[in-house]
């Protein structure tokens, strides 16, 4: 009995272990190439910036700004998500990884760097736009739980989506086509509530609740299903 | 780990991809200690059945067992197999070092790890990036990564390709030392490196 | 026991031109919307049905990524008739609803939080065909392809159910607003059980079919001199 | 192709159908519910509290409208007809080739 106590404990020990050195693999990589990141932010401050010239100055209502913010940081986004799994197998080091690591481990390492990714682009792009488009925050901490639960849920539940894109070869678009619907309610429910951080009346909770269910109840779900798709074969 | 003898099994191994059967029907077994060659024209399924006992790639039919005192299951065989090809590509943004520290299990193959870079002599490029190396520095960085963990099995696809005469000497005679305390499969179609293993399966 | 089964899938040939019959002729008009409302009797159980068939497509899902030693045969390819199956009846769902909508609400479509869950529904399992035909002659398209199912199977209930409840919805019945159900009596409600039965029994009877073909084809490839 | 041929049939038995109801039934369903409906239109899309606060008179069995629902339901029921011989000769078809290839083995 206590055997097994010790196993498993050695196991869970061993689990950490991999997932740190697999981030720590993955951030050194990417620091080398800065290709995700790179683009990601270039791409958000364009945007946003072109959004501000164009409109000189006039102020949008609260909807709109809100569905741009939104715009900004999905788009910005959504080359970096699938950008973790597609190298592995654009570099043809996939079969390396796997033989290397256990698929718990490696999907857990890729998730968290997909949030922390997404966290830098929530974090760069979020004041910029608030300074560039003129946004009056009036519930702040509403403001900044809503951009944190839907950066939250976008990050969790593309990762699953990348992975599949990229077993599939990661044909062009396919990896937008397939994370697209299942994105769409996630960017509802964030733009309106985003929106509710910009008007005057007091915020609902009730879809930051909805945004953190959703992303722990695909997170859940992709973790038991991801050595499916990893292991294929 | 050298106490403990291991057997890998094979049974009625059958593969299809579609419809067309690549090969069926091939059964042996090797002992700690024991070596086999598998060769074959191209095409004929080396690298599959290669792949199947390193438990990459799912048979069609029949099994493949690797018993120790207890029967491992599929999912530990990442523990007990160091396996490699020309599909097991490392990091082009790491260096050769990273690549090593990134497979090694824990810190008590330090010193192993100086003496596999000794004997393929990559001491003085452990610090380049991969993608400068050129392949036959890279192959030699393959069989480091696939030996370093000390597996009890090595399941090794065609170990020679790109190497130069050094490499091949220094291949030879590594595969000389291990084959005494691990099960050693090798894919080739070298007629120097088959003499290397005790038995063969010919495929095609 | 095999053949009792056929008999209960044929006799969808009998039911539904008795539900037909019932829907518009028995059943007596509802109170509100007159002789619009029958469009009821085939909006509700294509609801069902398209939901029915994407929880059937997602549990052999299941049971397939389940089954290493591969004691069921094809359960990849019944998940992906049924899901098939499901798109087609959710897309008969949005336009008899959209045209209820028209008759009751004024216009097709106005973004009514069931119209947008069901649109959701709609664009996720377009997905998976276009994630299936990405991935024709892989080996991994059975196992891939399942798990996307069952991603979206997961993502249902809350389309289903918490949506509508988050944002105030117009639609009459559902499985949540009991209380707002338009008053129906018990001729409607007959009406509106055989008319669940027979789209039930209808897909069965599809489902069943697609699979038997997809059996024949497979066999076929297998043997190419039994092709003609 | 031939998976697709039925999704295509049910497809287009379900927009004829639809079709056949809106073409055919306005003339005598507006008669029950002709001017609830209106009024829905015309104010705000909440037909149930405009239809609790203006109860519309019981049915009123014009000849018209029974007359135009049996249209209807011969319309709906030929479509019908057309896509059971479909599926019946399909099964028929798939039956036949089933036996062929048992006996072929």
């Amino acid at each position: 009995m206590s055997l097994a106590k010790k196993n498993s404990a050695e196991e869970g020990s061993v689990l950490v272990r991999d997932i740190l050195r697999n981030l720590q693999k993955d951030f050194r990589v990417e620091f080398r190439s800065r290709f995700a990141v790179n683009i990601a932010v270039s791409f958000a401050g364009i945007v946003t910036i072109s959004i501000s010239l164009t409109a000189g100055g006039a102020p949008f209502p609260v909807k709109v700004q809100s569905i741009l913010l939104w715009v900004v940081l999905f788009f910005s986004a959504m080359n970096g998500l699938a950008h973790i799994f597609v190298r592995e197998e654009d570099q043809g080091t996939s079969l390396f990884l796997r033989i290397t690591r256990s698929a718990d481990s490696i999907y857990i390492s890729k998730f968290i760097f997909n949030q922390i990714f997404m966290m830098i682009i929530g974090t760069v792009v979020t004041p910029l736009f608030v300074f560039f488009v003129g946004v009056d925050v009036i519930h702040v901490l509403h403001f900044i739980m809503s951009v944190i639960a839907g950066g939250f849920s976008i990050a969790a539940s593309t990762t699953p989506l990348a992975a599949m894109a990229a077993k599939a070869g990661g044909k062009g678009s396919l990896f937008t086509i397939i994370s697209f619907p299942i994105l769409l309610p996630v960017l509802w429910i964030s733009i309106s509530s985003t929106a509710g951080a910009l008007n005057e009346a007091r915020p609902e909770s009730g879809t930051v609740i909805f945004l953190l269910a959703f992303s722990g109840f695909i997170t859940a779900i992709s973790i038991l299903l991801f050595r499916f798709i990893w292991l294929e074969n | 780990m050298s106490g403990i003898r291991y057997t890998l099994r094979v049974q009625d191994l059958a593969k299809k991809f579609n419809s067309t059967l690549l090969f069926k029907s091939i059964s042996f077994s090797v002992e700690t200690g024991g070596s086999l060659c598998v060769t074959g024209p191209n095409g004929s399924g080396k690298s599959t059945l290669l792949k199947i006992l390193a438990g990459i790639m799912n048979p069609t039919g029949g099994a493949v067992s690797l018993a120790a005192a207890a029967d491992i299951p599929p999912c530990d065989w990442m523990n007990h197999i160091g396996y490699t090809g020309p599909l097991v590509n490392p990091y082009d943004d790491l260096t050769g070092l990273e690549n090593i520290q990134f497979v090694l299990k824990s810190g008590n193959y330090a010193s192993r790890l100086d003496s596999l870079l000794r004997q393929f002599n990559l001491t003085q490029h452990r610090d380049k990036l991969v993608k400068h190396y050129s392949s036959g520095m890279k192959q030699r960085l393959r069989l480091i990564l696939a030996v370093l963990n000390d597996p009890p099995v090595l399941i090794l696809d065609e170990p020679g390709t790109n190497l130069d005469a050094g490499g091949r000497e220094a291949l030879s005679s590594f595969l000389d030392l291990a084959r005494k305390q691990k099960i050693i499969v090798l894919a080739t179609n070298e007629p120097g490196e088959e003499k290397l293993c005790g038995g063969g399966i010919r495929l095609g | 026991m095999k053949h009792v089964i056929n008999i209960a899938m044929k006799s969808v040939y009998v039911l539904m031109p008795v539900t037909i019959v019932m829907a518009f002729l028995w059943a007596p008009p509802a109170e509100l919307l007159g002789d619009y409302s029958r469009i009821i009797y085939f909006h509700v159980p294509l609801a069902w049905v398209s939901v029915l068939a994407f929880v059937v497509s997602g549990i052999l899902s299941v049971i397939f990524l389940l089954d290493k030693k591969n004691r069921f045969s094809g359960l990849d390819g019944k998940s992906f008739n049924s899901a098939a199956i499901g798109l087609a009846f959710t897309v008969c769902t949005v336009m008899t609803g959209s045209i209820w909508a028209k008759l009751s609400w004024g216009s097709f479509w106005n973004w009514d939080p069931r119209e947008t869950s069901i649109v959701f529904i709609l664009l996720i399992y377009i997905a998976y065909f276009c994630l299936q035909a990405a991935l024709a002659g892989k080996s991994s398209r059975g196992k891939i392809g399942s798990s996307y199912l069952i991603v979206a199977m997961a993502t249902l209930p809350f389309f289903v159910f918490l949506i509508p409840r988050i944002v105030w919805s117009l639609h009459p019945e559902t499985i949540i607003n009991v209380n707002r159900t338009i008053y129906m009596d018990d001729q409607m409600w007959i009406t509106l059980l055989t008319a669940l039965i027979s789209f039930s029994v209808l897909y069965v009877y599809l489902f069943n079919l697609m699979n038997r073909i997809m059996v024949l084809k497979h066999r076929i490839g297998e043997h190419p001199h039994a092709a003609d | 192709m031939r998976l697709i041929r039925i999704a295509c049939m049910i497809a287009a038995f379900c927009i004829i159908s639809a079709a056949a109801v809106i073409v055919v039934l306005p003339d005598g369903a507006r008669v029950c519910a002709g001017n609830v409906i209106s009024d829905a239109r015309g104010n705000d899309p909440a037909p149930q509290q405009t239809g609790k606060s203006a109860p519309p008179e019981k049915e009123e069995p014009a000849a018209d409208t029974s007359k135009t629902l049996y249209r209807v339901t011969g319309v709906v029921l030929v479509i019908w007809t057309g896509l059971a011989i479909f599926l019946f000769r399909l099964d028929r078809k798939v039956s036949k080739l089933e036996k062929e290839i048992t006996n072929l083995k």
